[in-house]
């Protein structure tokens, strides 16, 4: 039986195939069911498209002005200030972009009432659009995205922004992934990759081109991931001429076609544009994996291959791995075979499976993930130890479960579940957007290291209850 | 006296919003309610990013679920959806009491949630039988996220749930019912506490206070599903049409204290939220009224300890300062008359809604204050950080998001109301009653010392 | 477990000293007697300097009268102005109790102070007739200024106090002494809330709550002359003799509860100052045993909420951070147990004192600390300020007197204890309790985000 | 009759002949009795010797390392965070002095113990002045204090610091003014003075001298007064010389024989040393007041006339005067008729009466004086209307007795009874250091001016008492 239904989950036996325990004597394609509808009445993590799109692709971008078209609510969640994505307002032509983390500050809405709804919303649209175009001519694009509201009454945006294009004469883009579109976040992610290949890739030229120019695709800078591996590409002579959208600008995603090689950071959310720009331009992808301090020399190396440049890679390699060593030598004797849950998104929890067994001696005991696919599980399937649980979407119940079963020291996860964890006694760390990161590369898996260890050796946990009599010494 | 000038949107767009749509405030209401869970009607990302937001501010869980509309439901209508959900929530967490929250998608698709709650509830009894059904409370509140604010969604919450579960008896309880708007445990706490010197208990509809902020006891805690602790016991609300009287305490949401009035007879009054010493002391008088209780002398030493910070902090350091408000307008109206009590100039005032209530809040304020108010109604805060830019001020008083803004314009930001996400403490530290008004002077104070007096340090050594 | 270092002073002078001499812990303890006045029998500035120091920490007046000593008396001693001294404020004020507190001068001189006082009693009963004299207690209070320092003159007055004046009875009163320390107004009103959450009333020895945090009410104040709110009453301090033990919450200050042992078997206990979590359960396990009460829910649930912010905010923010904590030795001692259970480091902890006791609280925390503890005993503000510069920390603890060398290293400094005259409400904020570690995890947190986290502001949005 | 018993002085008569009621069909001798020991058991306001010479006159200097002779308590009280003495780190030669604000951040002590007080002091004070020169190498001198222990041992600092100076080679000097010297801090003044001249004075030549080289006598320097005057002086082309002693450096007080003139701003704490250069070295002296709009033009135009610069004095004069009057008819305004009583030390009592009066349009009700001598409350007298109190050394109960007979709707005061006066209801504002000075000169009349209404009109006082009733609409 590979599946298992969960004791909280009897009244809904559908979730019993979403969980999975690791058994390598079973065959290969038994893993968990995903990236299907949550069930209704659960207290999911999951979020919308919308979410997908603006939250994860494009809102990354240091220059584009996000006009939301929706009732208040989807633009008031949609700002910036939900996201870490911080952004260097150096462009790709040496000049600066004149408002700081722009990508954090500013967004726009349509603003739509009980009139529009009635009515159509599309003329409010073009108003708020030349409105944005007013309010901020520093912008060098404006995106469009369609919400629930839009979406049910069928207001059509790529018309609109067709014609806001040509009046403004700078792009304007649509994208359609209202937020009921999809199971997960990952219908707009979907979106985000197809239209940004369909309506800009190969729209522009870059003011330069290099023989290792690549694209770092899926990769959004969270918590400045994406500096640390800039320095990297930097210190092996390697060109990074488009970021999908990490501290990108609106231009680098018109030019992706004229890279040498695409790397695929964020394989969930990004694997899609990759596929595409190979497909019509003949740019090379290959998935990278940076996460951790092997697969994140591995892929340098490939890279470097790639390029010619494995001396290269090699010194980047040695010069981090001196430096962190140490620390991961220290953070190895504190963290030897604790127990851990890792329950990120999607591709974190097999990315990290690895590297937090190996380098810091953790015992992995769940997996799950939030809108991951099947690709996705058949690997974090494959990095799990038997007898791990591997569990898709898991609500909040599901997760006081698993807590009490496979009592996990520590749960790598996002923050809606972070406080539930804590009131169980469980320390969590944040793994989307991370606690003190970034968490990439070399010195980020230390980071992380570093926030996990604090977090379990937390003296917090140790004081938890009252004693009624005078305890020993401490320690 | 100065005079209050209104100053509209001149934009169609809306940018960095103020507010958000209904449903948040109909979760939050919910939310106060003891093994109270809201059940969102929508799309994923209408719970999501409202656990999010709470769960940022308040450093808690927040159990909210949803029926996960997708593409089948824009088509069908989202009765398939909306039964299976109720039944699983019921079924898996056996709440006290359910809020049903719609959503923009949930109202266009025209579902009769009404029906549809009635065949769960058909539904909840053959699976669980008809006591264990009945012991689950299902409260429809109607929240379409394109008709004005989350503040609206909290009213149409509030006003639903006393609506539904509310039952009179024979008997008065001699307790008042308590609006508290979109406030923090501190603040419901304070409120809690003003009551009890007044020798009265209250009904809060609803109370919000433990649930956002509970301890960490695994030893102790309701589990299995967990809960947070506290909140309204269902048995309160439904007693809250027996009470003395309802006060709320935000212009904003009084459709339930009126609906009680109508209803059961029950005394309502809208005060302004209790923040700094006037619009305290009219909470106390209207307790006193509606109960009869005198003001105890404890309580008026509360009060003179707040006069006396004033006397010593006001005049010395916060005297004709300029100070920019924005966020929720109960909150905001009420701050704009505390730092006026201050001897500070409310100079701008900005919220993201119209209510008339606000502005004549506003113009109360501006009557006490010595010079002009500007009041950005209806506006956003791009709105208010282009009026900054050409009328600076000296301190911004309002909710994280205006942090990067506080910092381009070099202004200190003192941080009330919500969301505040990036300091800690401001969800448990009142900013209500006398000794939530220290705590504003003594903020207040301090970060206008850090700014503008520790640049020369001398200034400070008496 | 680690080491604790103890580096001594390597030089006689006391530069930018962290004490003061005696008499001050005198005044401070006869501050928090009702209707309770010290007269310092020494020069002005005795009395004047302290004054000046407790207005601008507390903000409130400070009534402290003066024998106003001057050459004649370095001649002929001080007699006279003693014994006129006790009778005019006797006649004028009127005073429930009055502390005569000596000086370096009074104690040079080798004035009769036991004698002067007889004479002076006599005198009074002749001006004011018996009944009227009777009620003026005088108590004796020697504070020569050359020896120790200002904790032990708070350490002698109190037991001065009880000494003269605890009165045993037949019965037990059921209440527990409590000796709080060199605290703020804030700390005494969280020990009286623990205690009421205990089920139990303290008598404090002595309460300078209310005195140094009074209400500006003109109207109900007791005037001509005024006096301050609140203090112990002289029948509790009587009643110290009947009660069920003391606590003393600070090492320095246990010899009135030694005497009260000795002389009425009532058990005493020093506690460590009940800052952070296990000093405080210590605390209420004390209350515990003292009373046979147990511990409520509702105190358990206060616990948690501190447990839940520390849970929350240490590792995220705090953990592994260097913390400089100076100033008085039982809080200092309290808050480097606090910010250990935080996950910070207590590199340095510097005192102006050397006693034992707080080297043995040190111990304590060295063995629950990862790192190494350096205790700079019996040293000065210079000598931290030399430290620091060789071994930089993330941020300071202590009071307003290390302000410019926090400054000068850009260390941000968070301010507790006394004196803070350049930040506001320190006074009124407890750290002590279950409540002042919120207060404190929040105000330590906040700085670091203010200093470490601001600069990358993406950080702090969620 | 011309003095006054209190009501609350039955007890001790004596105090009768320290209060008195102006009244111009009097002799002019007729005044309160002052300078005298305050009576025993009373709350006085009075400090001691040792503050008023290192509190008042040296602990403004930005050079110098003071080395206190006592216990710890005098050490501990008499360092600078209890004075708004800010300085600044520039030397009359042009250097820097390397720590910034020294005198407010450093203090050194002798930390008396028992066997001190028993066997004397004077080795350790040799032992410590060592050490003081060690820690401090930039201090420019060492100053010794004398306090209550030491005077009443009998340590003879002059003897030690003599030996101290020859061994260190920089002065070490020794202020005799322990805490019982006089009634009261005003000995200290004194002592301070009188040290200064016969020992400092006359010992050394300042870089260059001009023509126009003045010394300002009695300006500390709170809270920056003396960088108002300097700038009034600098555009007159005066130059100062040397200050006593706010900003100073102790090579200033050593040259100040070389001066064309002597200003003596705070005529109590300072015509002392002036008069003593003026008969040893001839420069003449006059005293000055720069408190108050007209006081300050007038004396602005009499040193300008000395100096042959009247047109300069009337060029700042019309400068300031343009840049205050609509602040001072805007405040005037609001003050109109207002009660008021000025509780300085000494001299602001009768220096700002006539000001506040004239520009503010106040009332004055009451005058007092902590440490004021004869000619101070004869000018206190002069410029009293008919019923003013006047009254030497109030202490705490003959407050309370003025509010109520007096009814003054603001008090200058010091720090210790502001708090009691706002207890009573009636604001209080620092006199001594200030609130948000500097106070002199024209501006600073105008930061007191502000200072005056903004304590006045303070909601609070009308917030004061809770209305039982709903009050109608405020104002």
């Amino acid at each position: 039986m590979p599946h298992c239904l969960l004791d909280v989950d009897k009244d809904i036996p559908e979730r019993e195939k979403h969980v999975y325990i690791k058994n390598s004597n079973e065959p290969r394609h038994c893993q968990p069911h995903c990236n299907k509808s949550t069930i209704p009445g659960s207290m999911t993590e999951r979020g919308c498209a919308f979410a997908g799109v603006k939250g994860v692709i494009t809102g990354a971008l240091k220059d584009v002005a996000h006009v939301v078209h929706s009732p208040v609510g989807c633009t008031a969640y949609g700002n910036g200030t939900t996201k870490r994505y911080p952004t260097n307002p150096l462009m790709p032509d040496g000049t600066v972009f004149p408002i700081e983390n722009f990508n954090l500050k500013h967004i726009i809405g349509t603003d739509l009432n009980e009139s529009d709804v009635v009515f159509g919303g599309m003329n409010k649209l073009k108003k708020v659009i030349r409105e944005a175009a007013k309010e901020y001519p520093e912008a060098n694009a404006i995106y469009t995205y369609a919400t629930c509201t839009t979406g049910l009454i069928g207001d059509d945006l790529d018309a609109v922004c067709k014609e806001m294009s040509e009046e403004l004469g700078k792009d304007v883009v649509a994208f359609n992934a209202p937020g009921f579109a999809g199971p997960t976040q990952s219908k707009g992610h979907h979106v985000g990759n197809y239209t940004i290949f369909s309506k800009l890739v190969g729209t522009k030229e870059p003011p330069k081109t290099t023989d290792y120019d690549i694209n770092l695709i899926g990769e959004y800078n969270i918590d400045g991931d994406y500096w640390v591996l800039e320095k990297y590409f930097k210190e092996m002579g390697i060109n990074v001429l488009s970021k999908f959208t990490g501290d990108a600008c609106h231009d680098e995603l018109c030019w992706m076609h004229k890279a040498k090689l695409s790397l695929v950071r964020c394989q969930r959310s990004a694997t899609y544009v990759a596929k595409l720009i190979e497909e019509k331009y003949g740019v090379p992808y290959i998935k990278v994996d940076f996460f951790g301090p092997r697969y994140c020399a591995e892929n340098l190396i490939a890279v470097g291959k790639y390029f010619g440049k494995e001396e290269e890679a090699n010194a980047v390699i040695k010069d981090r791995m001196d430096k962190i060593q140490p620390e991961l030598d220290f953070y190895k004797s504190k963290l030897q075979g604790k127990k851990i849950w890792i329950s990120a998104g999607g591709p974190k929890s097999w990315h990290f499976a690895e590297p937090i067994n190996e380098f810091l001696g953790m015992e992995i005991v769940a997996l799950s993930g939030l809108f991951e696919h099947e690709d996705g599980y058949e690997k974090m399937k494959d990095r799990a130890k038997d007898g791990t649980i591997i569990i898709d979407d898991p609500n909040t119940l599901e997760m006081e479960e698993i807590v009490e079963k496979y009592k996990p020291e520590i749960v790598l996860g996002g923050i809606k579940e972070k406080y539930l964890f804590h009131k169980l006694g469980v320390p969590s760390v944040m793994i989307h957007s991370y606690e003190n990161g970034p968490y990439i590369g070399f010195e980020g898996f230390v980071n992380m290291a570093k926030d996990i260890y604090s977090a379990i050796y937390n003296p917090a946990w140790k004081l938890m209850e009252f004693q009624e009599e005078e305890p020993g010494d401490a320690k | 006296m100065s005079n209050l000038n209104v100053i509209n949107k001149n934009r169609t767009a809306v940018i960095n919003p103020l507010v958000t749509c209904q449903p948040l405030g109909a979760m939050f209401a919910v939310s106060g309610i003891k093994r109270g869970l809201p059940l969102v009607h929508g799309s994923q990302g209408c719970s999501t990013f409202v656990r999010y937001g709470f769960a940022r501010h308040f450093r808690e869980p927040a159990d909210i679920a949803v029926t996960s509309l997708h593409e089948d439901a824009a088509v069908f209508g989202g009765r398939k959806n909306l039964i299976s959900g109720i039944g699983n929530l019921a079924a898996r967490f056996k709440p006290d009491v359910m809020g049903v929250v719609t959503t923009c998608s949930s109202e266009i698709i025209g579902d009769d949630v009404g029906g549809f709650i009635k065949m769960a509830k058909d539904e909840i009894v053959k699976k669980m039988g008809v006591t264990a059904a009945e012991k689950i409370k299902i409260v429809q509140i109607n929240t379409p996220s394109f008709v004005e604010q989350h503040y609206k969604g909290y009213d149409n919450a509030i006003k639903a749930i006393v609506d539904t579960l509310a039952e009179p008896k024979d008997e008065q309880n001699e307790k008042i019912n308590i609006v508290p708007g979109i406030v923090n445990p501190g603040d419901i706490r304070e409120i809690k506490h003003l009551l009890s010197l007044m020798k009265t208990e209250g009904i809060m509809l609803t109370d919000t206070s433990d649930p956002f902020d509970s301890p960490l006891r695994p030893s102790k805690a309701e589990k299995n599903p967990y809960y947070q602790k506290g909140g309204t016991p269902l048995e309160e609300i439904k007693d809250s049409a027996n009470s003395l009287g309802t006060i709320s305490l935000c212009s904003y949401a009084n459709t339930g204290a009126q609906s009680l009035e109508r209803k059961y007879k029950i005394p309502s009054k809208v005060g302004g939220t209790p923040i700094g010493v006037q619009n305290t002391d009219e909470f106390v008088r209207t307790v006193k009224k509606f109960t009869g209780n005198e003001v105890s002398d404890d309580l008026l030493d509360e009060r003179g300890l707040l006069i006396d910070a004033m006397a010593d902090l006001s005049s010395r350091y916060l005297f004709g300062r300029k100070v920019a408000i924005y966020g929720d307008p109960a909150l905001t109206a009420g701050l704009a008359r505390f730092v006026t009590e201050l001897g500070m100039i409310p100079s701008v005032v900005c919220v993201g809604v119209k209510n008339p209530e606000f502005v004549k809040e506003m113009e109360k304020v501006a009557k006490e204050s010595e010079d002009d108010v500007d009041v950005l109604l209806g506006q956003d805060l791009r709105a208010l950080d282009v009026y900054i830019k050409e009328n600076p001020v000296d301190i911004m008083i309002g909710n994280s998001d205006g942090r990067l803004m506080a910092k381009d314009h070099k202004i200190p930001l003192y941080r009330v109301g919500y969301p505040v996400y990036d300091r800690v403490g401001t969800a448990r530290r009142p900013i209500v009653g006398y000794n939530g008004g220290l705590n504003l002077i003594d903020g207040i104070t301090n970060t206008i010392l850090d700014k503008y007096y520790e640049v020369q340090d001398w200034k400070l050594q008496q």
